[in-house]
């Protein structure tokens, strides 16, 4: 009896002790709550290769926050949830992440698609959403889109671009190609918008399926319009493809320019040598050596190329930009206001020329993307690398 | 740049849906050898294709091109044969239905695995010779064109002889024809499900391996190769190999046809539509027989 | 046409095949077979193996297209109408390998019987109407009589597909016998069926017969089909060769002939089932 | 409906009106009323092919095109025409409706893998029309901002309440359904699994039926694709390819063909799995997926729903073996 007792009393001091060291230790690690910044993106699936480099970038700088002491003492915690590039997961995940884990500001997803289909539901949240996909449709009309905000260019920036370098070449015969999913229809919308106004004749509109084993029966039919220049608009491996049969038919002397989905060294690699001589407008995100010293993103880049390649030892792309914009974002407005949604909105509305990956933005009431053409230059491939186009 | 005369256009685009026929004919093979055997379609068929080029693409790495086909061959073999063992070698007395759910499962797994292997990125891998394209009457064809109609030319000698000349392939005809029948006089129908699945996978691995210099590679391209080939299958008739590799070739070349003279966009949902019209005409394909169809179980 | 497939009809035949020819490919398994079933007789088709027996219940049936010749009930032709045509006029069957719905209970088997008795709706099935529930009630009583008559009445709830053979075929004749057919096709009842239960299937269609209704009876059970037919037709390799009573055909040298042959020939099919 | 189905049927009912009361007391589920929601959409549909494929025992690789079809009839109508939803919502029904019927005329002739393959090519087809008729469907970057169910003019915003409509329609079109199969059609459909042949003997219009069960299935995926429309109010093709297909005819099978339980259970399971269960496993989700698949199938070829009766009948088993 005695001994049962012994143990008894034995047992419950050690229970009390543990429970003491778990309910204080938590407390003593973190002094503050942590801020939750909620996080989509497509890291498997169709649209992978987007969201993969997104994921790790978003994650990689996440730690390196919390590493400097968080958000002044507050401890980043990323909510990260990955909707296969499917929309309905997406929809189901960014109710989760309002709902449930009740986030101040989401960042993602990494297609227009998704993007579009989660819109009115953070709309009516009342919880920002950064987005990290392209479509003009994302962002307007503003009155609509007044929680949403994206940080990747708009196509229409770098379709002007494009006709603009054209022009300048006295290029007015084009043919554009594009890939028949959301990322090639809203490239393709802004191509034929916007020849008219800026002098461009169109003399083909071929289009093709992401998973497409040949392109060169759309190329000969290009071929046989006597274009002097092709836009091809896509991403994944049909843009590669469409630069190896682009080479095989002989094609060379027509002027071929990708778009900036084209942006990855990788895709240069793949296309093995047969991407000599092409073009394509690119985020300074991706030519980090090609930036004047002076530039006012030069630095800001160098810093996340060295990081990310360090660590991921591949070539980055410019989606990654994306995911650190987006959630730089974030973190600063949470660090400014708090996590307080309508805040977070008002601040980011109101921010103006935040150095990013993409390039220098300036949100506005009428503006929540804040890019402009001018943060694309326009480079060809040389010798395996980017070099700026003259 | 000069124009290309509509002549010189048409060749190319025959050449293009030849090219891409002869693939879709490949898989189409593969789905007919099990099909006659087990009388079930292998939805992983594609897989094996996909598996075939990112094999092929590794061992051509540090092996010399012919030795790297045979080893990706073996390997996506070995992989068919796994596949049969484990999964439907097991099922006792199922129901068609389910032994294509089971195929559908194997090869969301195949697709899983490849995924963690390669990673979610394309592979791309230089023309077996050169990539300096020669030209045919105005057109450019890629060399490795000819390494595609080659190979499949060959794949289909081969199996002709492998039916016609030796015991294993007579054996699997009389399956084909009868599977009771068959059974009666004494073929071990189990050992010829599982050379059907090991032969199919090895034809999926030479289709893949030769068209991912034309077409690079990635984890998730299985599915729709493994759709198209079905398509030819069923347009030729189950279980007529001359009707698979014809088919193929007819619905590559109206794809491609379609792409450059119609509507680029519309290129495969013309081929499917050709597909149904043909159906709607001959319910067993164009060279399948209506009464051999009658006595399939499904 | 119908003028002159008339001319053979008799009076008081309810169904009559004239010079009815069928092949498969090269194989000819009728060639020019006519005979007549008088309204309210038990007649018999008897033969060896292979001798077209079934091939003929699956023309009258509509399963098979006739290639020549013309098949008639009541004098109208139906030659070429769809097998559920046939059925709504008054012809129903059983098979030779049985098809029951192995899925379904004994008793929804024989509703299906009732189908085209009966006449409600998607919608109407679906919503549960007053009037769908009554006709619902009308099957079940109508089905259930007829397993009754089999005698099947106490095996309703079981699922057919767990029935021995003997009542798998019982089965086929009360589902048969639900669409109130004028004219009742048996094929083969009695394969694999004892002794004692042959002698409850010989009292079976005689009562069938006794409610007014025309049996054709393919049988290979000579007992059986002397002991019940009135007038039995023998084929032999798709034709004819002898039609007549039972006690005729006993002694008929053609027959005897034809199936002193035949038992080498049922030996084979035998050997070859095995 | 039989007894026992009752008896399931009151037991689902009294599940389903816990449900949100639970969900609501538990803050780390309380999104599993959104997954629910997806839940009945695909159940209106996976019902339907229940009836098509597990009673009348014909195949189809093509409902997501239905469900596609009734998505955008009720998108485009509501957003371009600002036609009222439920207007539309019929409108999509009788379209998706007249569609089957054309496409089910000529396909339903054919048997097994070329039924299989003909419903597959149609929905691959549709697929591509929507990608490519831009001004209409708005192409792959989608149609946005489908208006709001209404009822009297109150537009349907909070979870639970579309929680409620959904399920009561799910509840509506089961009990519809279990009412058909114990019926003269459901027995001509199930008749026509069995034996074609003998259900044309006992005077069964086999073709007649295929095609009415056919077009009632298309309808009702019809039906849930409005509902997915006004719930999501963003469409693009890429929700409605032949992948989704396959998850829809994969939860018929997994939970059981023959049962219209089994379709339910089968479609609860995979939603979760697919939406809300694996993503513990990050990456290795697929696997997890494809490998759970692959267990039902073989181990319980039947479906889940096959489960209950194999225990009681083991435990009947025992029980005499004491006895």
């Amino acid at each position: 009896m005695r001994r049962f007792g012994k143990g008894w009393r034995g047992a419950a001091t050690l229970t009390f002790c543990l429970v003491l060291v778990w309910s204080v230790v938590p407390r003593l690690a973190a002094a503050k709550e942590p801020y939750k910044v909620g996080v989509v993106f497509a890291v498997t699936g169709g649209a992978s290769i987007l969201g993969e480099p997104e994921k790790r970038t978003a994650e990689m700088l996440a730690e390196e926050i919390n590493k400097k002491g968080g958000i002044d003492g507050h401890k980043l915690e990323l909510v990260l949830y990955d909707d296969e590039s499917d929309e309905t997961k997406c929809v189901l995940a960014v109710k989760k992440l309002i709902k449930t884990d009740k986030v101040p500001v989401i960042i993602g997803p990494s297609v227009s698609g998704n993007t579009l289909a989660v819109v009115s539901e953070c709309n009516e949240a009342k919880v920002p959403l950064i987005s990290c996909a392209a479509a003009i449709k994302i962002v307007t009309p503003v009155e609509d889109r007044k929680w949403i905000f994206k940080v990747a260019p708009s196509d229409s920036h770098s379709v002007e671009r494009i006709y603009e370098f054209l022009l300048k070449k006295g290029i007015k015969k084009v043919a554009i190609m594009t890939v028949s999913d959301g990322y090639g229809a809203s490239g393709r919308e802004e191509l034929l918008r916007l020849a008219p106004q800026m002098g461009i004749e169109l003399l083909a509109d071929e289009r093709y399926g992401p998973k497409d084993t040949d392109l060169t029966a759309q190329l000969t039919r290009i071929r046989g319009t006597g274009a002097q220049a092709l836009v091809n608009w896509s991403v994944g491996p049909t843009q590669v493809l469409a630069v190896k049969n682009w080479k095989d038919l002989g094609m060379t002397s027509m002027t071929f320019v990708q778009s900036h989905g084209f942006a990855s060294k990788k895709n240069i690699e793949l296309a093995g040598g047969a991407a000599e001589g092409v073009f394509c407008p690119l985020g300074r995100v991706n030519i980090p050596e090609l930036v004047p010293a002076n530039h006012p993103q030069k630095q800001v880049i160098m810093a996340y190329n060295e990081a990310y390649q360090g660590r991921f030892k591949e070539p980055l792309s410019a989606f990654g930009g994306h995911a650190w914009d987006s959630l730089k974002l974030a973190v600063e407005a949470l660090g400014a206001v708090g996590p307080d949604p309508a805040k977070i909105r008002d601040y980011l509305e109101n921010r103006k020329n935040f150095v990013g990956q993409g390039g220098v933005f300036n949100f506005s009431p009428t503006d929540h993307c804040g890019l402009s053409k001018n943060d694309f230059e326009m480079v060809v491939v040389k010798n395996g690398t980017w070099a700026l186009a003259q | 740049m000069e124009k290309l005369s509509l002549g010189g256009q048409l060749v190319q685009y025959l050449f293009t849906g030849v090219t891409v026929g002869s693939v879709y004919g490949m898989v189409a093979l593969g789905f007919n050898i099990i099909y006659n055997v087990t009388e079930m379609i292998n939805f992983a068929q594609g897989e094996f294709v996909m598996l075939g080029g990112l094999m092929m693409v590794v061992c051509a790495k540090f092996l010399p091109l012919p030795m790297a086909f045979v080893l990706t061959v073996a390997i996506v073999t070995a992989v068919g044969v796994l596949m049969e063992r484990f999964t439907i070698n097991p099922l006792k007395n199922a129901s068609v239905l389910t032994l294509i759910i089971v195929t559908i499962a194997v090869s969301i797994l195949l697709k899983g695995i490849a995924m963690f292997i390669w990673g979610k990125d394309p592979y791309v891998m230089q023309p077996f010779s050169g990539t300096k394209p020669i030209h045919l009457f105005g057109a450019a064809v890629q060399t490795q064109i000819l390494w595609v109609l080659g190979i499949s030319a060959v794949v289909v000698v081969l199996l002709t002889l492998f039916f016609r000349k030796t015991r294993y392939g007579k054996a699997m005809l009389a399956c084909a024809d009868n599977l009771e029948a068959a059974r009666l006089v004494g073929i071990k129908v189990k050992f010829m499900v599982l050379l059907s699945f090991a032969l199919s996978a090895a034809i999926g691995a030479a289709a893949g391996a030769v068209i991912t210099p034309i077409s690079l590679m990635e984890y998730d391209r299985g599915a729709l190769l493994g759709l198209k080939g079905f398509g030819a299958a069923v347009l030729g008739g189950l279980g007529s190999f001359y009707g698979a590799v014809a088919a193929g070739l007819i619905l590559g070349i109206v794809e491609s046809l379609c792409a450059g003279l119609i509507s680029s966009g519309y290129k495969d949902a013309v081929g499917l539509l050709v597909l149904l019209l043909v159906l709607f005409v001959r319910p067993s394909g164009l060279f399948g027989s209506v009464e051999a169809s009658k006595i399939k179980k499904f | 046409m119908t003028h002159m497939e008339t001319r053979h009809h008799q009076p008081g035949e309810l169904l009559h095949v004239d010079s009815l020819e069928k092949s498969f490919g090269g194989i000819r398994a009728l060639q020019g077979l006519t005979f007549g079933v008088p309204a309210g007789a038990i007649k018999a088709v008897i033969g060896p193996n292979g001798a077209g027996k079934t091939t003929l219940f699956n023309l009258v049936t509509g399963i098979l297209l006739p290639t020549r010749g013309t098949i008639s009930l009541n004098g109208k032709t139906i030659t070429g109408r769809r097998p559920q045509m046939i059925a709504r006029l008054g012809v129903s069957r059983t098979f030779q390998n049985v098809l029951i719905f192995g899925r379904m209970t004994v008793l929804e088997n024989v509703m299906v019987g009732r189908h085209m008795r009966s006449r409600a709706s998607l919608l109407s099935a679906g919503l549960r109407l007053p009037w769908m529930r009554r006709e619902e009630q009308e099957i079940r009583a109508r089905a259930t009589e007829r397993l009754d008559f089999v005698g099947l009445a106490d095996r309703a709830k079981e699922r057919a597909g767990n029935l021995p053979l003997g009542e798998q075929k019982l089965l086929e004749v009360a589902r048969a016998l639900a669409t109130e057919p004028k004219i009742l096709l048996l094929d083969e009842p009695a394969g694999g069926l004892n002794t004692r239960e042959t002698e409850r299937l010989a009292e079976l269609i005689r009562r069938i017969r006794g409610q007014g209704i025309t049996v054709v009876l393919v049988e290979h059970d000579m007992n059986l089909v002397m002991d019940v037919s009135d007038d039995i037709v023998v084929i032999s390799f798709g034709q004819k060769i002898a039609e007549g009573k039972p006690r005729e055909i006993k002694k008929h040298p053609a027959v005897i002939e034809a199936y002193l042959g035949e038992e080498g020939g049922y030996a084979n099919a035998e050997g070859r089932r095995a | 409906m039989n007894r026992q189905d009752t008896g399931i049927f009151l037991g689902v009912v009294v599940l389903l009106t816990a449900f949100p009361v639970a969900v609501s007391q538990v803050e780390a589920i309380s999104h599993y009323l959104d997954v629910m929601i997806f839940v009945g959409i695909f159940s209106l549909i996976t019902m339907g092919l229940s009836l098509l494929m597990g009673y009348a025992g014909q195949v189809s690789l093509g409902h997501a095109a239905f469900f596609g079809l009734g998505a955008y009839t009720s998108g485009i109508l509501c957003v371009k025409l600002a036609v009222s939803p439920w207007l539309a919502m019929v409108s999509g029904a009788l379209f998706t409706g007249a569609v089957a019927y054309a496409v089910g005329v000529p396909s339903l002739k054919l048997k097994g893998h070329y039924l299989a393959m003909a419903t597959l090519g149609f929905g691959v087809i549709v697929t591509i029309v929507l990608n490519e008729e831009v001004e209409f469907t708005g192409g792959p970057s989608g149609l946005s901002d489908v208006p709001r169910l209404e009822i009297l003019g109150v537009p349907i915003r909070g979870e639970l309440e579309f929680y409620i409509l959904v399920w009561s329609m799910v509840l509506l079109v089961l009990v519809f359904c279990l009412n058909v199969i114990h019926s003269r059609i459901g027995r001509a459909l199930r008749s026509i699994h069995d034996s074609e042949v003998a259900a044309d003997a006992m005077g069964v219009e086999t073709a007649r039926y295929k095609v009415m069960v056919f077009v009632l299935s298309a309808v009702l995926a019809s039906l849930a694709g409005s509902l997915y429309a006004h719930y999501v109010r963003f469409l693009s093709p890429g929700s409605f390819d032949l992948l989704l297909s396959i998850k829809l005819v994969m939860m018929v099978v997994v939970g059981g063909m023959h049962s219209l339980w089994g379709a339910l259970l089968g479609t609860w399971l995979l939603t979760f799995l697919g939406n809300e269960w694996l993503h513990v496993f990050k990456d290795f989700d697929i696997l997890v997926y494809g490998a759970i698949l692959l267990f039902v199938v073989m181990a319980l070829p039947e479906g889940l729903v096959s489960v209950g009766p194999r225990l009681s009948h083991m435990w009947k088993r025992g029980r005499e073996s004491e006895g």
